[in-house]
């Protein structure tokens, strides 16, 4: 009868796309385990190792995600047009690895990644597996609030090297004394004025009341807190004396 | 569409660049969002007049009352689901499922109950989808509805079919009735299998919570005709009027 | 400061529409007692009182409720154009009143109380203070209930009057013993036809997903009630001599 | 639009009568009620990007911005509230209103809040209604917006006022975001007296809810800049950049 | 300190109002689990056991009960005029037992249990502790449900008792057949007066939109159902040939 | 460190567990998939198929059950003392198990499946993996709901196999025409007699207020289901003329 | 008859504690309405309006208060040994009253609004209407939260006030200026001081589970709060010119 | 009859573990009952008295803990392999005893409370009832909350002890001056060293999706609370000159 042969089709169609979804996610699965490699490598830089030696362990990650995310294209390359079909497992593991690359680009560059540049990065080809503009955009977010972070614990904080404590009033991150990298010392001035541009970038945008527009206004609040970092710093006058070597710093690398 | 925000606007600026593009992508993806909305709102209000349409059947009107919801059924198709269809074209099918789905599945819902009315049997995912594809561009690839849809239309016509049987019972036609009670018990059989294996299944397996009601108060209905009806089986002798015994006697 | 000013008369405004609607809901009130006493007035018929008589008893509330109407109505003309902002209010006690009404109509003429009517009945100007069509509606589909309920017990069962039980199993409805009236002793098949015709005519409707379209489902199960009567009737051979005598008296009525 | 149902059409029958009249009114007030659902929607998005627009404020743009704003919102209200105005003219200003209380509440809140960076003062009802008067037809009944639907929609505003506080306090803008914490505070006072006389007062309890979260986030976010800002004045002196403390320094 | 001193009697009062509650609750337990037997020894009427018999059994609690009311008395008179303050501790179980008692009362005589008869059989003493009569209200409601069911099983049906298996579908009730008591052989008549008057004396109460009304429209069913059971004997001339032999009849049966 | 080769512990027993309760998992997924075969195949009785032929069908999931109860036992032997810490992952199928096949026992035997033949039907050993108690009873809670709908459905014509129609109005089941087992024909009266046992025995039961308390009460709606729908077979005489060669039939068998 | 006597009773005797309910829910509702108009009042603190002219705003309300209480209480004497049968229509509205009482007179005193206080206040005699513990209980949590927004607005600068703008940013509070009461400026420590102690006082109770339990879990974060803001202070030394002179201060006036 | 005959065994069994259910939410309460006791006595802490003092309050609940616990295995002896049907009636007030002990452990040694060390503490023999590891994890996080208020409380705010409040600024703990232990006086930096070590080896588990994982989540915010206090601290150089006079520095001042 043709009512049960189409309920049958159903079935294997439904069945086809339920074990393809298993292996979508068993793909996710090891996405979040290396991007949660990378993010512990990256937390070195809170014990302040320098950071080269750090992005440089992070990065091995990078190959593996490429790996990764060109076995997801394989796989949606079986069922053509329904990228967005599966979307949902692979959306937040996605928006976790933008951050971090995007954390990682800053670090290195003190620019945002763009999203042509994080889709390179993957090695994705937009044209058959691109990154999703809003996982994208949600990823830029997470990283605002990875950055604040970074900037207290990495610039103050430093419990575990107990042997240089005297030295850490003076305020200076850790990392600056063993390695002088242009635009590493005035952090805080450099995370403020990046967070404000991206602020402006962000509300370019039209949003609906949906995650990303929470996401965003969760972004003013890290805003506040680096301005209170900030001004924590001025008042006491301590980047004062940085600062005039810090713009320098910049101009000659820039 | 460029915004002239702060500071001078002859720098060259790659961060605003790229979000003049995620802006303008995402102004974009909402008007099309809403106009999907609205041709779905459409196609939902005009699938649920056919339904009324089929409703209108009787022992008598059967083919004229058709006729009239399969002729309103193909207006909605060509006004309404063809403006779905060419939002839709080419891609995007599944990133704004949401905004067409309950129009798509109120269309399933109309086309399924009549020909249902119409030949007995369910109409396939095929043969709807067949009837999609003249309203396409032929260069694109053509917007298909995908099972689950059609599965979720599946689900709430169910709902129809179980007021259709009591109207049914109400003009006479047991046959149909029963006809219409098997219908709906195999619908459902099929579906237990198979929702549970659909991507999401939440919304099907509430669905079918109130099939089963349905379902329910079908047998109800028929098992209460028949046992009413057993008994005036032997009043009334031989066979004659065995299945005209309910419904609107023809003595006027 | 003109923010206080404003919400200051806002909550003038908002006190007034409230004290309005207190004398609404103090009209709705009477309506409501009204209809009380009118449904314990048509109850009588289920004690087999002749149906005039319990007419006219049941009428005696018209004209109170034609005075209750005008006193909304005059209310009403008192903020023009917000019919429907107090609809609520009134909403659930007129769907009753058209019930009762359409329900007397019918034991006096068989046939339905229209909606002008039922305008008619209760005094209304419909260029003013209008009956909503959709409570007319309602008020039909609960209608039906009342008929069903009123086919099963004046027909067959009169428990208070035990002296006459000897008779009742002749399922003759009570009144009919007492007094004759054209068009009442098939009662049976006439409520059928009238529901039948009712049910046909609510079939041109579209209706939205909502509380009348679930009245108008429930409906379909007092057909199939009137229905099973009347063929326990007709299976009997009881209703059968009637008919022949029904369908004169019938004719000659019409 | 009348119906072939059943039997002869001849003779007269004024129960169809009388339905297919109740069928024509009830098919035209759905009508109306879906294109007022329609133009509700465009409203609503179409405000929605007003206000986002007025998030894009700054220091040094502001008049800019909010002239863009004032432009766009009174696009809002000549392109699309005038749907509304239209279908509404005359009657059914309050039968129809759940159709198109979405809309009109989101165009209050962005009105009201173009108005409030602009002037710091609320917009009142009767300013909106003075400028929907021009869109109707002058011989019959203007709509108007009803207090409930003002109020409904200044209830919303906080949760953008909130927003923009934010915004401000990061600017460097204390003074404007006390401004918006006292003209917060104010909407929040009076309206914890009007809105348990509202007509259906649970929509507005819930939003009297949110609203207070939205009130102790700004007071919050006051407090701390407050005090942190407090403990710089001895280091910094007199009162020369005592308001810039905060924002984008001017070293560059 | 003063505050220290009043948190300190808060604590005492506090204790005291926990302990006694746990003392209420612990009369309650008993009370409900008194109920709970008489209402097996009372199921045993569906299984066509002499109703003296099974009345019998199931009065054996009733002493108890009276036993547990005094005692939740005496625990009441430690905090004189705070009986609605505890109420919520007692009253379902309450109503339970007034349903019980009214069932009971129903069986033996036909008639109503009044609210002062059930406080008597109780032992309660209105004007120390006596009966709410909204809790009074609630249980008769439940009655009526009893009521029901029990017309029902015992009427016709009796899966149990396969001995008599043929007669039964004479549709005489079971316990006929051992016991003739006057007034028990037109059982749906009676059950259907019964509810009729117990219903328009219910309407006769203002009543608020609780739960007792509720229960009430509850009620509003069980007479539905019963006036259909009383249609279905009637229109089969069931009860007819019962009705002219009566008692009689019975006699020579059996 | 001893904190971190507690750690390291914890990391290896957490993954252990871990890994346990996915086996487990992934066995109740396939007792689930096995079970909604069954429950399909049963739900052809509703089409009339003999009923051997149906029970044929289902029980051939049987030994695939046995298989996977044997694999949760074997699985569990590994943490000896541990089955009701992973309990929860199999309960809910569990149940659903024993519903089914307490059902097809009904229809094989028409008496109730006990526990301990439960436990048998599936290969379980009680020392070392019983079955639950309270899995059971709430299984057959569950049937009951089952039992009824059966009732309805099986009581009444079946329009898709035309073969027999004539003399399906004779009321019969539709499957005693295939073939008379003694025992089918008066199946309201079998079937009320079973619930109404079950109900008492269950009514022994000292429920607490939890799940299988709320299930219970479902129960008592199923039986006041079959109540009605005896008493509607009962009163209209049909079952009279079977149960003369009902008892027969059935005292044949015992 | 007997039963309808006892119903026509039983009417009178509803209608009349309907309408009892009717009085004491209109008092109850003015009531609300006196509090909506005290917490109104009490608003304008925030806006640095000085605390005696807003205190004797506020207390405007208490004359009307007392008022209406005394009418609760003769409505009460109409039925003794009732009062928490009707309890529940006022306990909500006392809550709030006891709430905006003990924050007033913290305002005042500093101390906590004592049980007698607040009868005393409200003028309630204990022996004929009381206020309830729980109630007063349930008032004192709900004020602590209130405690925690006048803390954080006061100690803002409050732009609206334009004239004194220049001192507020010295960090006190916006009416110390305009009147220096002992025992006013050094308000984060008081506040702290106090809740901590009605904290430790409320631990002393046995909570049930139940609103009180939820309130007061409500205050732990009230609490935690206040810590947070006290920590802000002292870290940042701004408490500590302020206390020297606020310790002499506070001895002055105890 | 075997249906019966089930049945009754069944009302055995379900009364044994019900009874025993009782008996073990009785010692439960008692559990629950000294961990308040023991709670109170550690909030002394927040009042500046000496820890020794307060821990050997503390601990003089253990012994009675342990003898509960012992009560606990006596009675799950009697049902072997049980353990985790019960499990959820002493869960969370197990977990509450982990927390306190773990807080005191690390009180006195600045450690971690190891798994086996407070299986130890509580007498409990792994081999027959041991302390399920996820109530001991989930326990640790509870206690990071606790650690978190200590510090603040602790640290910088001492409401109750006026006599010392010119000092307080100093922003030295209360404690220290009156005993000074080595390692207390770098409070925040031990414990945010802590805290990052149990973070780390925490990230190390793979948790699920529950309960444990939710807790663990909210140890991140206890974590980052910490950083911020000691950001706070060691921007304004507070911690510096403390550091560097080390324990000399306070035994000078005292
Ligand atoms: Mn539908
Ligand atoms: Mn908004």
């Amino acid at each position: 009868q043709s009512l049960e042969k189409q309920f049958d089709e159903f079935r294997h169609q439904l069945q086809d796309s339920g074990s393809l979804r298993e292996r979508i996610r068993s793909v996710s699965l090891e996405i979040e385990s290396a991007t949660r490699l990378m993010q512990s490598s990256l937390l070195l830089i809170h014990q302040s190792r320098p950071i080269p030696e750090v992005l440089e362990k992070a990065k091995g990650q990078i190959d593996l995600l490429k790996e990764l995310y060109s076995k997801l294209a394989e796989i949606m390359r079986e069922c053509p047009g329904q990228y967005y079909r599966y979307h949902g497992d692979w959306r937040s593991e996605t928006q976790t690895v933008v951050s971090l690359l995007a954390f990682m680009h800053w670090l290195e560059t003190g620019n945002l990644l763009l999203h042509a540049e994080a889709e390179e990065k993957l090695g994705l080809n937009p044209s058959e597996f691109g990154l999703d503009i809003e996982d994208y955009l949600i990823g830029i977010c997470f990283m605002s609030n990875d950055l604040v972070r970074y900037l207290l614990v990495i610039y103050y904080i430093c419990p575990v090297c107990e042997e240089n404590e005297n030295e850490l009033h003076t305020l200076q991150p850790r990392y600056v004394v063993n390695q002088v990298t242009a635009g590493d010392y005035d952090c805080p001035r450099k995370v403020l004025k990046f967070l404000t541009d991206l602020h402006v970038a962000f509300r370019m945008l039209n949003l609906r009341n949906d995650f990303l527009r929470k996401k965003f206004d969760g972004m003013k609040y890290d805003l506040r807190r680096v301005e209170e970092v900030y001004y924590d710093v001025k008042i006491r006058g301590l980047a004062a004396n940085v600062d005039s070597t810090g713009e320098q710093g910049e101009r000659e690398q820039s | 569409r460029t915004l002239t925000t702060n500071s001078a606007a002859s720098d060259p600026n790659p961060m605003k660049d790229a979000f003049s593009k995620y802006a303008a992508y995402l102004n974009d993806l909402n008007d099309k969002r809403e106009r999907l909305v609205k041709a779905s709102r459409d196609v939902t209000m005009n699938s649920k007049k056919v339904i009324f349409q089929v409703h209108r059947i009787s022992k008598h009107n059967k083919d004229e009352v058709l006729e009239k919801a399969e002729k309103d059924l193909a207006a909605v198709m060509e006004q309404h689901m063809s403006r779905v269809v060419k939002e839709l074209q080419g891609t995007d099918f599944w990133k704004l499922r949401r905004a067409y789905t309950p129009g798509v599945q109120e269309y399933i819902e109309a086309a399924t109950l009549c020909n249902f009315c119409k030949t007995g049997a369910l109409l396939n995912l095929d043969e709807i989808n067949a009837s999609l594809l003249p309203l396409s561009d032929p260069s694109v690839e053509p917007m298909q509805i995908n099972v689950l849809d059609y599965l979720l239309g599946l689900a709430d016509l169910t709902g129809e079919l179980m007021r259709l049987a009591m109207g049914r019972i109400s003009d006479g036609e047991l046959e149909f009735a029963q006809k219409i009670c098997s219908f709906v018990r195999e619908i459902y059989r099929e579906l237990t299998l198979i929702a549970p294996k659909m991507d999401d299944s939440s919304d099907m397996k509430s669905k079918m919570d109130v099939m089963l009601q349905s379902v329910k108060k079908i047998e109800n209905a028929c098992f209460s005709v028949h046992v009413r009806g057993s008994e005036y089986v032997p009043f009334l002798g031989s066979d004659d009027t065995s299945f005209s015994l309910l419904g609107m006697p023809e003595i006027e």
